[in-house]
């Protein structure tokens, strides 16, 4: 096969997305000229923490919230690690049970688990063959021992859009507080926290061209949840631990660029995501979509390939320089099939074999040409490797 | 965990890229088929065999980088090997002529010591003999 | 007063550092162009994986660790929450009892209190007036159920070095794990975590020239030790969260700098140090130094100046363009005097009255003179207003 | 916390920069000493008083820039004033004129008013007068 290095395509953005240009001009001056601790009272450490408190407010404003409701943490990780076992520890004499989905990302389903193992009781709730979760069953599973619903807006995997605003009211409706990691979501989906009932939602900067390793968690005023990173009296005693301004810096500028306009901006990419699954669908036998075709992520393209496995179709893409991904990034290098197609119905082997592409700004009609001509070679030569191949 | 896949060696990319005896015999002596859909690889080898001797070695496999390579280097190393020769050659060996493979991917290799096993068992039965892995 | 903010002495490096030119340099490339996730497994994200794991090595050699047992965090107080909260989680059937000192930067000490809530007992170690813990105490103080041993090696607001290798031989000697706050000794301190007996370390980047938002926990193989932030399998499995790889290449560049020829660096440091202290209290009447004169770090000033509050010395110094600080930059703003000055001895109204001066790289012995000459004018001023200097 | 007490206004920051009335006053007509070295504030009023009105105010403080712009300040809202007038001026209105303050300072306020009423009442009870603290 030819090495198609010289040319190169990516197609992984929900993995993680290029820092862009502007983003980092606007973090660079704070490493090493206004490199001020905000917590310190003198003029360099203020000048820190008023760029600190603009980026505040563009998170808020981008999510309908009030700057004093955002949190800044280190990513998507802890935000959601926060939600989770802090809302569970400071409701402990209220109840013990969670509801949450069965195909939220790692960082809501390890940290419940790991409440588990303390004794707390998790309901996660199954997906139709799409991956969507019927607020009915939220409704059902909600007892008066539950401290917390929590179901992501969109998914990693499959790119499915959660109904957040009737969950969130079915939560409301029994006095429990709602959280959504809205970590694929933002700059994707328009968010507002308030028309859609949202108490709690994680977010994290390098999934929309902000930097790696900066997030934030929005807590609605009023919410009962502990702290998670204890010490020092940043963020308001809330979290812990010195600032970190460039990143936070990044997150305010990224997030203020990705939703500005979000329908505008995605449009190429929808037609692009369009494009590619349709000529994938046609191109290439015994192939189906996974994931909802409507409520969907702009840039989700997801594709089971029957009768060959992932990895292998990930890395002979990668000799043709096309960057993509079996399921969520840190799953991929798992024996497991995704947890998250297994949950949609997929059989093993067809969880086994699916692909992601997706898409992102620097994509172009080029590349999904590219993909489209080589990807029926990749799978075709991957089959006739396959014993599961028939004929 | 991640750390390593990433970090195939040189000889199990060029066995991934380029597969020796890849295919399927037509009519063979013997046929192994291992593997489990659900886990991701399944290995079919199948065997020409000529007075006790390993003439040719096939593969198809449905797995990963590793499956794939495994299969291809197994095949390399039992072809004009008698049977208990072959029958002799063990994942590590397997591993060892890809130079290594990293720690979650080394069931890969015993799938391939597998595959040679139940093929030579297949010829064996077929020919009135007992099989092997049984013993 | 003259209004001195052509003039621009930062002076408060225990607070935070400027991110040396060579860091953000080494950085750059991460944001943009090498952004893969580490996790994944193209080639980009393998790139980015090497790059990482680059910086890794540079960790542990600077510790005389190996990488493998480094663990990227986001900054100190994530290291000093799960360090304390990892051991409590995963040694509770064993026992139920931490022995850590009272000045503890409050990364430890309010993780600690919050294992308290939770029925831990923790015992507080006093320390003498230069604030030195005693080896001997800590021998006291460990129980049967005693299941960490949590001393800083040296501390943020006075500069003491504490004795941590025989601390940690007590510790051994109990088999109790030793677990120390490193954040303001890397750079200054050599340390070996294997000839010290360190079985935990935290340590965080912007304290030696690196980012804000990156540290890490040194965790030696075998320790009992639960996992913090859950989620994907990254690092290991034991801390989850999409590495912050422009940041942990910054501290893996940032640490190597710092830590090759500390003494050699740290020579005129020393230099401007002490013509600091001795111009203080030669040229400032009661007045007298905090810490210990001699077990110090390499950077720090600190003076307790009688009848005057800190918080209004500070503001003085930084109308001069003078940056410094009163105590850990996070308590800055608190009424409380500080808990590392109490502990030492100092009366409340001097433990209000004290000034930290921490030296960094870029000071030059102009900036020493200038404030030796500025700063007895603004005690002198302070005083008059005061009602507590006497005639 | 420290959000906010990095964003004194300018006028406290004029007040703590140019203190107005610092200084005692000699053989002064009413003292008020209010705080504790512990808490880090301490504030001494001394008035001259002249025909129930303060014609001179001065204070000393050991505390923090918000104390001592509070002082500042305090002592300018009282001169010129009647004793009732004096009396009348509440926390509330120094932190006004001082265009604010953070939350955590918000006290350095009330302990310019308790030293006012202190250094009122000291005259009153000089003068054979009922403390009004007491009422
Ligand atoms: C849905 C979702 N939640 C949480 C995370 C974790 O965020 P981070 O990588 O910033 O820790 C990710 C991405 O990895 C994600 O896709
Ligand atoms: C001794 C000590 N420990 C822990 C910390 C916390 O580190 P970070 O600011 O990186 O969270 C600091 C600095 O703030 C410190 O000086």
């Amino acid at each position: 096969m030819a090495d198609g290095r010289s040319r190169s395509v990516y197609m992984d953005h929900a993995a993680t997305t290029p820092t862009r240009p502007e983003v980092v001009e606007a973090m660079l001056p704070c490493f090493s000229e206004r490199f001020g601790n905000p917590s310190s009272i003198y003029a360099l450490a203020r000048e820190a923490q008023v760029t600190m408190e603009k980026a505040r407010g563009r998170v808020a404003e981008a999510i309908g919230a009030r700057p004093e409701n955002i949190f800044f943490t280190s990513g998507g990780t802890e935000a959601d690690n926060w939600a989770i076992k802090g809302v569970a520890a400071a409701n402990r004499k209220r109840g013990d049970h969670i509801v949450t989905s069965s195909i939220e990302h790692h960082a809501v389903l390890h940290p419940c688990q790991a409440l588990e193992k303390q004794g707390y009781r998790v309901t996660y709730l199954p997906v139709d063959g799409y991956g969507l979760i019927d607020p009915a069953a939220v409704e059902e599973a909600i007892t008066d021992k539950t401290i917390l619903v929590s179901v992501m807006a969109a998914n990693n995997e499959i790119g499915t859009i959660q109904p957040v605003a009737a969950i969130a009211k079915v939560a409301h409706d029994h006095g429990v507080p709602f959280h959504t990691d809205a970590v694929q979501a933002i700059g994707a989906v328009p968010i507002d926290v308030d028309a859609m009932g949202i108490d709690l939602l994680s977010l994290s900067a390098h999934k929309f061209y902000g930097p790696k390793g900066t997030g934030a968690l929005y807590i609605r005023r009023g919410t009962r949840i502990g702290t998670f990173m204890d010490g020092g009296a940043q963020e308001r005693g809330r979290r812990a631990g010195t600032e970190n301004v460039p990143g936070i810096v990044g997150l305010g500028k990224a997030i203020e660029l990705a939703t500005a306009d979000i329908e505008g901006r995605n449009r190429r990419i929808v037609e692009m995501r369009d494009r590619l699954i349709r000529g994938i669908l046609e191109t290439i036998p015994d192939t189906r979509l996974n994931g909802h075709p409507v409520e969907r992520l702009a840039n989700n393209v997801n594709v089971a390939f029957r009768y060959v496995e992932g990895e292998s179709i990930l890395l002979m893409l990668d000799a043709l320089g096309i960057a993509a991904s079996t399921g969520s990034a840190c799953t991929s290098a798992s024996l497991e099939p995704s947890h998250v197609l297994t949950a949609c119905g997929l059989p093993h082997e067809e969880a086994h074999g699916s692909l992601r592409l997706t898409l992102g700004h620097r994509n172009t009609d080029d590349d999904v040409d590219y993909v489209l001509s080589v990807l029926p070679r990749v799978i075709e030569r991957l089959r006739k490797m396959s014993p599961l191949t028939p004929g | 965990m991640t750390r390593v896949i990433t970090m195939y060696s040189e000889r199990v990319m060029d066995h991934f890229t380029n597969p020796r005896n890849m295919g399927e015999i037509p009519d063979a002596d013997g046929i192994g088929e291992v593997g489990n859909p659900a886990c991701g690889d399944i290995m079919r080898i199948t065997l020409r065999i000529e007075e006790n001797r390993i003439v040719d070695a096939k593969f198809k496999t449905f797995g990963c980088a590793a499956a794939i390579a495994s299969s291809s280097m197994a095949t390399e190393l039992i072809r004009g090997k008698t049977l208990d020769e072959a029958w002799a050659v063990t994942n590590r060996a397997v591993a060892e002529a890809l130079e290594g493979l990293p720690p979650q991917k080394v069931h890969c290799s015993v799938l391939a010591e597998e595959g040679i096993h139940k093929a030579i068992d297949d010829y064996r039965t077929r020919h009135g003999m007992p099989a092997k892995s049984g013993e």
